[in-house]
Protein backbone atom coordinates (compact mmCIF):
# COMPACT_ATOMS: atom_id res chain seq x y z
CA UNK A 1 0.00 0.00 0.00
CA UNK A 2 0.78 3.56 -0.33
CA UNK A 3 0.16 4.39 3.44
CA UNK A 4 3.54 5.49 4.78
CA UNK A 5 4.93 6.79 1.40
CA UNK A 6 3.04 9.80 1.19
CA UNK A 7 2.50 12.55 4.09
CA UNK A 8 0.04 15.50 2.95
CA UNK A 9 -0.57 18.30 4.60
CA UNK A 10 -2.77 21.67 4.30
CA UNK A 11 -2.33 24.23 6.80
CA UNK A 12 -2.52 27.58 8.31
CA UNK A 13 0.44 27.15 9.92
CA UNK A 14 3.98 27.55 9.08
CA UNK A 15 5.42 25.06 6.54
CA UNK A 16 8.70 23.07 8.02
CA UNK A 17 11.18 21.39 5.85
CA UNK A 18 12.96 19.72 8.22
CA UNK A 19 9.85 17.88 9.02
CA UNK A 20 8.98 16.66 5.11
CA UNK A 21 12.52 16.02 4.75
CA UNK A 22 12.80 13.90 8.17
CA UNK A 23 9.56 11.89 6.63
CA UNK A 24 11.05 10.66 3.07
CA UNK A 25 14.26 10.30 4.61
CA UNK A 26 15.86 6.28 4.08
CA UNK A 27 18.31 4.19 4.34
CA UNK A 28 18.15 2.86 0.77
CA UNK A 29 17.33 6.39 -0.39
CA UNK A 30 20.35 7.58 -3.01
CA UNK A 31 18.96 10.68 -2.97
CA UNK A 32 16.04 13.43 -2.06
CA UNK A 33 14.81 16.42 -4.39
CA UNK A 34 12.97 19.15 -2.91
CA UNK A 35 11.14 22.46 -4.56
CA UNK A 36 10.26 25.11 -2.01
CA UNK A 37 8.15 27.70 -3.05
CA UNK A 38 8.77 31.26 -1.53
CA UNK A 39 6.44 34.03 -1.75
CA UNK A 40 8.44 37.14 -3.80
CA UNK A 41 8.41 40.68 -3.35
CA UNK A 42 7.37 41.78 -6.82
CA UNK A 43 5.03 40.63 -9.59
CA UNK A 44 6.07 41.90 -13.44
CA UNK A 45 7.79 44.67 -11.51
CA UNK A 46 4.83 45.63 -9.41
CA UNK A 47 5.74 45.70 -4.94
CA UNK A 48 3.82 42.67 -3.37
CA UNK A 49 2.62 43.36 0.23
CA UNK A 50 1.29 39.84 0.93
CA UNK A 51 -0.50 36.60 -0.66
CA UNK A 52 -4.10 35.13 0.77
CA UNK A 53 -3.90 31.52 0.06
CA UNK A 54 -7.76 30.24 0.42
CA UNK A 55 -8.35 26.41 -1.01
CA UNK A 56 -11.10 24.07 -0.99
CA UNK A 57 -10.08 22.12 1.53
CA UNK A 58 -11.25 18.71 1.65
CA UNK A 59 -10.71 18.71 -2.62
CA UNK A 60 -7.46 20.11 -2.32
CA UNK A 61 -6.26 17.31 0.01
CA UNK A 62 -7.65 14.91 -2.18
CA UNK A 63 -5.64 16.10 -5.35
CA UNK A 64 -2.32 16.41 -3.44
CA UNK A 65 -2.80 12.86 -2.94
CA UNK A 66 -3.72 12.16 -6.70
CA UNK A 67 -0.73 13.05 -7.33
CA UNK A 68 1.84 12.10 -4.80
CA UNK A 69 0.24 8.64 -5.17
CA UNK A 70 1.15 9.34 -9.56
CA UNK A 71 4.03 10.30 -8.77
CA UNK A 72 5.03 6.70 -6.97
CA UNK A 73 2.90 4.76 -9.57
CA UNK A 74 4.83 6.72 -12.30
CA UNK A 75 8.26 6.94 -11.22
CA UNK A 76 11.10 4.94 -9.26
CA UNK A 77 10.18 6.69 -5.84
CA UNK A 78 10.31 5.87 -2.05
CA UNK A 79 8.29 8.60 -0.38
CA UNK A 80 6.88 11.64 -1.30
CA UNK A 81 5.90 14.79 1.07
CA UNK A 82 3.61 17.40 -0.22
CA UNK A 83 2.64 20.14 2.15
CA UNK A 84 0.68 23.36 1.20
CA UNK A 85 -0.01 26.38 3.47
CA UNK A 86 -3.10 28.07 3.13
CA UNK A 87 -4.33 32.08 4.71
CA UNK A 88 -1.71 34.90 4.44
CA UNK A 89 1.69 34.61 3.67
CA UNK A 90 4.40 37.45 4.02
CA UNK A 91 6.72 38.51 1.94
CA UNK A 92 9.81 35.28 1.85
CA UNK A 93 7.50 32.78 3.71
CA UNK A 94 6.55 29.51 1.99
CA UNK A 95 3.58 28.44 0.51
CA UNK A 96 4.60 25.06 -0.63
CA UNK A 97 7.21 22.04 0.08
CA UNK A 98 7.60 18.87 -2.01
CA UNK A 99 10.22 16.26 -0.89
CA UNK A 100 10.65 13.08 -2.70
CA UNK A 101 13.22 10.12 -2.05
CA UNK A 102 14.35 8.03 -4.16
CA UNK A 103 17.17 5.41 -4.90
CA UNK A 104 18.09 7.01 -8.21
CA UNK A 105 18.73 10.80 -8.57
CA UNK A 106 17.00 10.97 -12.13
CA UNK A 107 14.22 9.86 -10.63
CA UNK A 108 13.34 12.06 -7.58
CA UNK A 109 14.31 15.24 -10.03
CA UNK A 110 11.37 14.16 -12.35
CA UNK A 111 8.55 12.95 -9.53
CA UNK A 112 9.28 16.34 -7.68
CA UNK A 113 8.83 18.32 -11.04
CA UNK A 114 5.75 16.80 -11.80
CA UNK A 115 4.13 17.02 -7.78
CA UNK A 116 4.95 20.93 -8.03
CA UNK A 117 3.28 21.17 -12.22
CA UNK A 118 0.66 19.08 -11.55
CA UNK A 119 -0.14 20.76 -8.02
CA UNK A 120 -0.55 24.42 -10.28
CA UNK A 121 -2.34 22.77 -12.23
CA UNK A 122 -5.15 20.79 -10.84
CA UNK A 123 -5.15 21.50 -6.76
CA UNK A 124 -7.88 23.65 -5.39
CA UNK A 125 -5.74 26.73 -4.30
CA UNK A 126 -6.30 30.15 -5.06
CA UNK A 127 -3.67 33.23 -4.60
CA UNK A 128 -4.59 36.63 -3.96
CA UNK A 129 -1.80 39.36 -4.59
CA UNK A 130 -1.98 42.34 -2.38
CA UNK A 131 -0.13 45.25 -3.89
CA UNK A 132 0.18 48.85 -2.69
CA UNK A 133 -2.69 50.15 -4.47
CA UNK A 134 -5.33 46.99 -5.15
CA UNK A 135 -5.44 43.16 -5.47
CA UNK A 136 -5.51 40.55 -7.62
CA UNK A 137 -6.29 37.00 -8.13
CA UNK A 138 -3.90 35.37 -9.92
CA UNK A 139 -4.59 33.25 -13.29
CA UNK A 140 -8.21 34.54 -12.99
CA UNK A 141 -8.24 36.32 -16.13
CA UNK A 142 -6.79 35.57 -19.48
CA UNK B 1 -34.33 21.22 -8.01
CA UNK B 2 -32.39 23.80 -6.01
CA UNK B 3 -28.53 23.29 -5.89
CA UNK B 4 -26.38 24.55 -3.34
CA UNK B 5 -23.08 26.04 -5.74
CA UNK B 6 -19.88 26.32 -3.35
CA UNK B 7 -17.84 29.46 -4.61
CA UNK B 8 -14.11 29.87 -3.90
CA UNK B 9 -11.20 32.34 -5.33
CA UNK B 10 -12.76 34.99 -7.41
CA UNK B 11 -16.13 33.66 -7.85
CA UNK B 12 -16.64 34.22 -4.68
CA UNK B 13 -16.27 38.18 -5.28
CA UNK B 14 -18.29 37.37 -8.74
CA UNK B 15 -21.61 35.80 -6.80
CA UNK B 16 -20.62 38.17 -3.95
CA UNK B 17 -21.16 34.86 -1.43
CA UNK B 18 -19.42 31.84 0.03
CA UNK B 19 -22.44 29.72 -1.57
CA UNK B 20 -25.59 30.26 -3.72
CA UNK B 21 -28.41 28.43 -4.69
CA UNK B 22 -29.51 27.63 -8.71
CA UNK B 23 -32.45 26.14 -10.05
CA UNK B 24 -32.19 23.68 -12.40
CA UNK B 25 -34.05 20.94 -13.85
CA UNK B 26 -34.00 17.41 -13.37
CA UNK B 27 -31.30 15.79 -15.21
CA UNK B 28 -29.38 18.76 -15.33
CA UNK B 29 -25.37 18.07 -16.35
CA UNK B 30 -22.79 20.05 -15.34
CA UNK B 31 -22.78 22.02 -19.09
CA UNK B 32 -26.66 23.22 -18.03
CA UNK B 33 -25.04 24.25 -14.84
CA UNK B 34 -22.43 26.48 -16.75
CA UNK B 35 -24.55 28.15 -18.69
CA UNK B 36 -27.27 28.88 -16.31
CA UNK B 37 -24.28 30.04 -13.88
CA UNK B 38 -22.91 32.39 -17.24
CA UNK B 39 -26.63 33.79 -18.05
CA UNK B 40 -26.84 34.76 -13.90
CA UNK B 41 -23.47 36.35 -13.69
CA UNK B 42 -21.91 37.31 -16.90
CA UNK B 43 -18.40 38.08 -15.67
CA UNK B 44 -17.84 34.34 -15.27
CA UNK B 45 -17.14 34.56 -18.79
CA UNK B 46 -14.08 36.86 -18.51
CA UNK B 47 -12.47 33.91 -16.60
CA UNK B 48 -9.26 32.41 -18.05
CA UNK B 49 -11.20 28.94 -17.02
CA UNK B 50 -14.28 27.62 -15.29
CA UNK B 51 -14.56 24.12 -13.77
CA UNK B 52 -17.77 22.97 -11.60
CA UNK B 53 -16.50 20.18 -9.06
CA UNK B 54 -19.12 17.54 -8.01
CA UNK B 55 -18.22 15.18 -4.81
CA UNK B 56 -14.22 17.10 -4.75
CA UNK B 57 -13.83 15.60 -8.21
CA UNK B 58 -13.71 17.74 -10.94
CA UNK B 59 -16.90 16.94 -13.10
CA UNK B 60 -17.29 16.30 -16.89
CA UNK B 61 -19.56 18.72 -19.10
CA UNK B 62 -21.93 15.74 -19.95
CA UNK B 63 -22.05 14.83 -15.57
CA UNK B 64 -25.88 14.46 -14.36
CA UNK B 65 -26.18 17.14 -11.38
CA UNK B 66 -28.74 15.66 -8.10
CA UNK B 67 -29.51 17.94 -5.96
CA UNK B 68 -27.68 16.01 -2.55
CA UNK B 69 -24.29 16.64 -4.63
CA UNK B 70 -21.58 18.87 -2.91
CA UNK B 71 -20.92 21.17 -5.88
CA UNK B 72 -18.04 23.84 -6.36
CA UNK B 73 -16.92 26.25 -8.61
CA UNK B 74 -13.56 26.16 -9.50
CA UNK B 75 -11.82 29.65 -11.16
CA UNK B 76 -8.24 28.73 -12.63
CA UNK B 77 -6.20 27.37 -9.44
CA UNK B 78 -2.95 29.29 -8.50
CA UNK B 79 -1.07 26.89 -5.44
CA UNK B 80 2.50 27.00 -4.85
CA UNK C 1 30.46 39.83 -9.87
CA UNK C 2 29.42 36.24 -8.71
CA UNK C 3 30.65 36.65 -5.15
CA UNK C 4 27.49 36.47 -2.74
CA UNK C 5 25.69 34.21 -5.49
CA UNK C 6 27.73 31.19 -4.81
CA UNK C 7 28.71 28.83 -1.77
CA UNK C 8 31.20 26.00 -1.63
CA UNK C 9 31.85 24.04 1.27
CA UNK C 10 33.90 20.78 1.47
CA UNK C 11 34.44 19.85 4.91
CA UNK C 12 35.25 16.43 7.19
CA UNK C 13 32.31 17.84 9.34
CA UNK C 14 28.45 17.00 8.82
CA UNK C 15 26.70 19.01 6.49
CA UNK C 16 23.88 21.46 7.73
CA UNK C 17 20.75 22.18 5.17
CA UNK C 18 19.56 24.70 6.87
CA UNK C 19 22.73 26.56 6.46
CA UNK C 20 22.60 25.71 2.70
CA UNK C 21 18.83 26.97 2.56
CA UNK C 22 19.44 30.40 4.42
CA UNK C 23 22.35 30.96 2.20
CA UNK C 24 20.01 31.41 -1.12
CA UNK C 25 17.25 31.86 0.25
CA UNK C 26 16.02 35.85 -1.49
CA UNK C 27 13.37 37.94 -1.38
CA UNK C 28 12.91 38.13 -5.27
CA UNK C 29 13.44 34.40 -5.78
CA UNK C 30 10.21 32.07 -6.58
CA UNK C 31 11.41 28.35 -6.07
CA UNK C 32 14.33 26.99 -4.50
CA UNK C 33 15.36 23.23 -5.37
CA UNK C 34 17.51 21.14 -3.76
CA UNK C 35 19.40 17.75 -3.66
CA UNK C 36 20.74 15.98 -1.09
CA UNK C 37 22.57 13.09 -1.55
CA UNK C 38 22.53 10.26 1.07
CA UNK C 39 24.98 7.41 1.72
CA UNK C 40 22.56 3.76 0.95
CA UNK C 41 22.67 0.63 2.84
CA UNK C 42 23.07 -0.95 0.46
CA UNK C 43 24.48 -1.48 -3.67
CA UNK C 44 23.41 -4.51 -5.79
CA UNK C 45 22.13 -6.27 -3.08
CA UNK C 46 25.68 -6.13 -0.96
CA UNK C 47 25.29 -4.85 2.47
CA UNK C 48 27.11 -1.23 2.53
CA UNK C 49 29.35 -0.62 6.37
CA UNK C 50 30.14 3.07 6.04
CA UNK C 51 31.67 5.10 2.76
CA UNK C 52 35.23 7.24 2.61
CA UNK C 53 35.64 10.17 0.48
CA UNK C 54 38.69 11.04 -0.10
CA UNK C 55 39.22 14.44 -2.34
CA UNK C 56 42.31 16.45 -3.66
CA UNK C 57 40.95 19.69 -2.14
CA UNK C 58 41.87 22.92 -3.67
CA UNK C 59 40.98 21.70 -6.91
CA UNK C 60 38.11 20.19 -6.36
CA UNK C 61 37.13 22.98 -4.97
CA UNK C 62 37.90 25.03 -7.87
CA UNK C 63 35.70 22.75 -10.21
CA UNK C 64 32.94 23.35 -7.57
CA UNK C 65 33.07 26.79 -7.96
CA UNK C 66 33.39 26.60 -12.06
CA UNK C 67 30.02 24.61 -11.71
CA UNK C 68 28.48 26.69 -9.43
CA UNK C 69 29.96 29.74 -12.04
CA UNK C 70 28.65 27.92 -15.10
CA UNK C 71 25.28 27.21 -13.28
CA UNK C 72 24.70 30.96 -12.80
CA UNK C 73 25.86 31.84 -16.49
CA UNK C 74 23.69 28.95 -18.26
CA UNK C 75 20.10 29.60 -16.49
CA UNK C 76 18.60 32.02 -15.04
CA UNK C 77 19.43 31.51 -11.27
CA UNK C 78 20.36 33.86 -8.42
CA UNK C 79 22.38 31.79 -5.83
CA UNK C 80 23.46 28.43 -5.77
CA UNK C 81 25.41 26.21 -3.24
CA UNK C 82 27.39 23.08 -3.64
CA UNK C 83 28.27 21.64 -0.17
CA UNK C 84 30.21 18.54 -0.24
CA UNK C 85 31.77 16.21 2.53
CA UNK C 86 34.74 14.31 3.26
CA UNK C 87 35.57 11.48 5.55
CA UNK C 88 34.57 8.47 6.62
CA UNK C 89 30.64 8.87 6.68
CA UNK C 90 27.77 6.19 8.21
CA UNK C 91 24.83 4.83 5.98
CA UNK C 92 22.14 7.39 6.03
CA UNK C 93 24.72 10.56 6.53
CA UNK C 94 24.99 13.54 3.91
CA UNK C 95 27.62 13.62 1.41
CA UNK C 96 26.47 16.46 -1.06
CA UNK C 97 24.15 19.15 -0.64
CA UNK C 98 23.03 21.38 -3.62
CA UNK C 99 20.61 24.07 -3.63
CA UNK C 100 19.65 26.64 -6.08
CA UNK C 101 16.94 29.76 -5.81
CA UNK C 102 15.77 30.85 -8.94
CA UNK C 103 13.15 33.21 -9.92
CA UNK C 104 10.79 30.26 -11.67
CA UNK C 105 11.37 26.95 -10.85
CA UNK C 106 11.85 25.75 -14.63
CA UNK C 107 15.64 27.13 -14.41
CA UNK C 108 16.15 26.12 -10.21
CA UNK C 109 15.48 22.32 -11.40
CA UNK C 110 17.34 22.26 -14.24
CA UNK C 111 20.35 24.34 -12.71
CA UNK C 112 20.25 21.76 -9.67
CA UNK C 113 20.48 18.71 -11.90
CA UNK C 114 23.09 20.09 -13.97
CA UNK C 115 25.25 20.72 -10.64
CA UNK C 116 24.84 16.93 -9.27
CA UNK C 117 25.27 15.59 -12.47
CA UNK C 118 28.36 17.58 -13.52
CA UNK C 119 29.92 17.28 -10.28
CA UNK C 120 29.96 13.41 -10.79
CA UNK C 121 31.44 14.20 -13.63
CA UNK C 122 34.04 16.61 -13.19
CA UNK C 123 35.17 17.17 -9.38
CA UNK C 124 37.55 14.95 -8.23
CA UNK C 125 36.18 13.26 -5.21
CA UNK C 126 36.41 9.65 -4.82
CA UNK C 127 34.55 7.15 -2.63
CA UNK C 128 35.44 3.75 -1.05
CA UNK C 129 32.73 1.42 -0.39
CA UNK C 130 33.10 -0.45 2.74
CA UNK C 131 31.07 -3.78 2.48
CA UNK C 132 31.18 -6.89 5.79
CA UNK C 133 34.20 -8.89 3.51
CA UNK C 134 35.83 -5.87 1.69
CA UNK C 135 36.01 -2.97 -0.05
CA UNK C 136 36.08 -1.41 -3.49
CA UNK C 137 37.03 2.43 -5.25
CA UNK C 138 33.85 2.96 -6.60
CA UNK C 139 33.62 3.57 -10.10
CA UNK C 140 37.39 3.21 -10.50
CA UNK C 141 37.20 0.08 -13.38
CA UNK C 142 34.97 -0.69 -16.13
CA UNK D 1 64.22 15.85 -14.97
CA UNK D 2 62.08 14.32 -11.85
CA UNK D 3 58.76 15.27 -11.43
CA UNK D 4 56.24 14.94 -8.48
CA UNK D 5 52.76 13.19 -8.95
CA UNK D 6 50.15 13.18 -6.55
CA UNK D 7 48.21 10.16 -6.04
CA UNK D 8 44.52 10.03 -5.30
CA UNK D 9 41.79 7.04 -4.46
CA UNK D 10 42.84 3.61 -6.64
CA UNK D 11 46.17 5.29 -7.50
CA UNK D 12 47.27 5.91 -4.50
CA UNK D 13 46.47 2.03 -3.92
CA UNK D 14 48.58 1.10 -6.96
CA UNK D 15 51.07 2.99 -6.44
CA UNK D 16 51.33 2.34 -2.69
CA UNK D 17 52.01 6.03 -1.92
CA UNK D 18 50.15 9.55 -1.51
CA UNK D 19 53.03 10.89 -4.09
CA UNK D 20 56.08 9.28 -6.06
CA UNK D 21 58.81 10.48 -8.73
CA UNK D 22 58.77 9.89 -11.84
CA UNK D 23 61.98 10.80 -14.22
CA UNK D 24 60.60 12.61 -17.96
CA UNK D 25 62.58 14.24 -20.92
CA UNK D 26 62.44 17.66 -20.74
CA UNK D 27 59.75 18.68 -22.98
CA UNK D 28 57.44 15.46 -21.94
CA UNK D 29 53.61 16.08 -22.45
CA UNK D 30 51.16 14.26 -20.53
CA UNK D 31 50.60 11.74 -23.12
CA UNK D 32 54.43 10.90 -22.40
CA UNK D 33 53.78 11.05 -18.63
CA UNK D 34 50.73 8.30 -18.83
CA UNK D 35 52.97 6.11 -21.29
CA UNK D 36 55.57 5.96 -18.61
CA UNK D 37 53.02 5.48 -15.44
CA UNK D 38 51.38 2.68 -17.39
CA UNK D 39 54.50 1.10 -18.26
CA UNK D 40 55.82 1.15 -14.45
CA UNK D 41 52.48 0.49 -13.13
CA UNK D 42 50.21 -1.93 -15.86
CA UNK D 43 47.30 -1.65 -13.00
CA UNK D 44 46.45 1.76 -14.63
CA UNK D 45 45.49 0.05 -17.63
CA UNK D 46 42.35 -1.70 -16.19
CA UNK D 47 41.25 1.77 -14.79
CA UNK D 48 37.90 2.84 -16.49
CA UNK D 49 39.72 6.38 -16.96
CA UNK D 50 42.96 7.79 -16.03
CA UNK D 51 43.35 11.89 -16.58
CA UNK D 52 46.48 14.03 -14.68
CA UNK D 53 45.72 17.05 -13.42
CA UNK D 54 48.81 19.82 -13.96
CA UNK D 55 48.30 22.76 -11.73
CA UNK D 56 44.76 21.85 -10.44
CA UNK D 57 43.07 21.80 -13.87
CA UNK D 58 42.11 19.04 -16.26
CA UNK D 59 45.47 18.74 -18.65
CA UNK D 60 45.17 17.68 -22.08
CA UNK D 61 47.56 14.82 -23.64
CA UNK D 62 49.66 17.55 -25.35
CA UNK D 63 50.27 19.75 -22.42
CA UNK D 64 53.42 20.25 -21.37
CA UNK D 65 55.04 19.21 -18.12
CA UNK D 66 57.27 21.28 -16.10
CA UNK D 67 59.18 20.05 -13.15
CA UNK D 68 57.23 23.31 -10.97
CA UNK D 69 54.13 21.97 -11.90
CA UNK D 70 51.85 20.43 -9.26
CA UNK D 71 50.56 17.17 -11.26
CA UNK D 72 48.15 14.89 -9.90
CA UNK D 73 46.76 11.44 -11.05
CA UNK D 74 42.94 11.45 -11.85
CA UNK D 75 41.35 7.88 -11.93
CA UNK D 76 37.40 8.03 -12.61
CA UNK D 77 35.54 10.36 -9.68
CA UNK D 78 32.64 9.64 -7.67
CA UNK D 79 31.58 12.20 -5.26
CA UNK D 80 28.12 12.90 -4.31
Amino acid sequence: MMDGKINIILQAEELSSDIAFNFVADNSAGGIVSFVGTVRNQTNGKKVIRLEFEAYEKMALSEMRKIAEEAIKNFDVFKIVIHHRTGVLQVGEIPVVIVVSAPHRKAAFEACQFAIDTLKETVPIWKKEIFENGEVWVSAHP
Amino acid sequence: MKVKILAFGITKDIVKNNSIFIDLNEGATVADLKNKLESEFPKFKALKSLLIAVNEEYGNDDLLISSSDEIALIPPVAGG
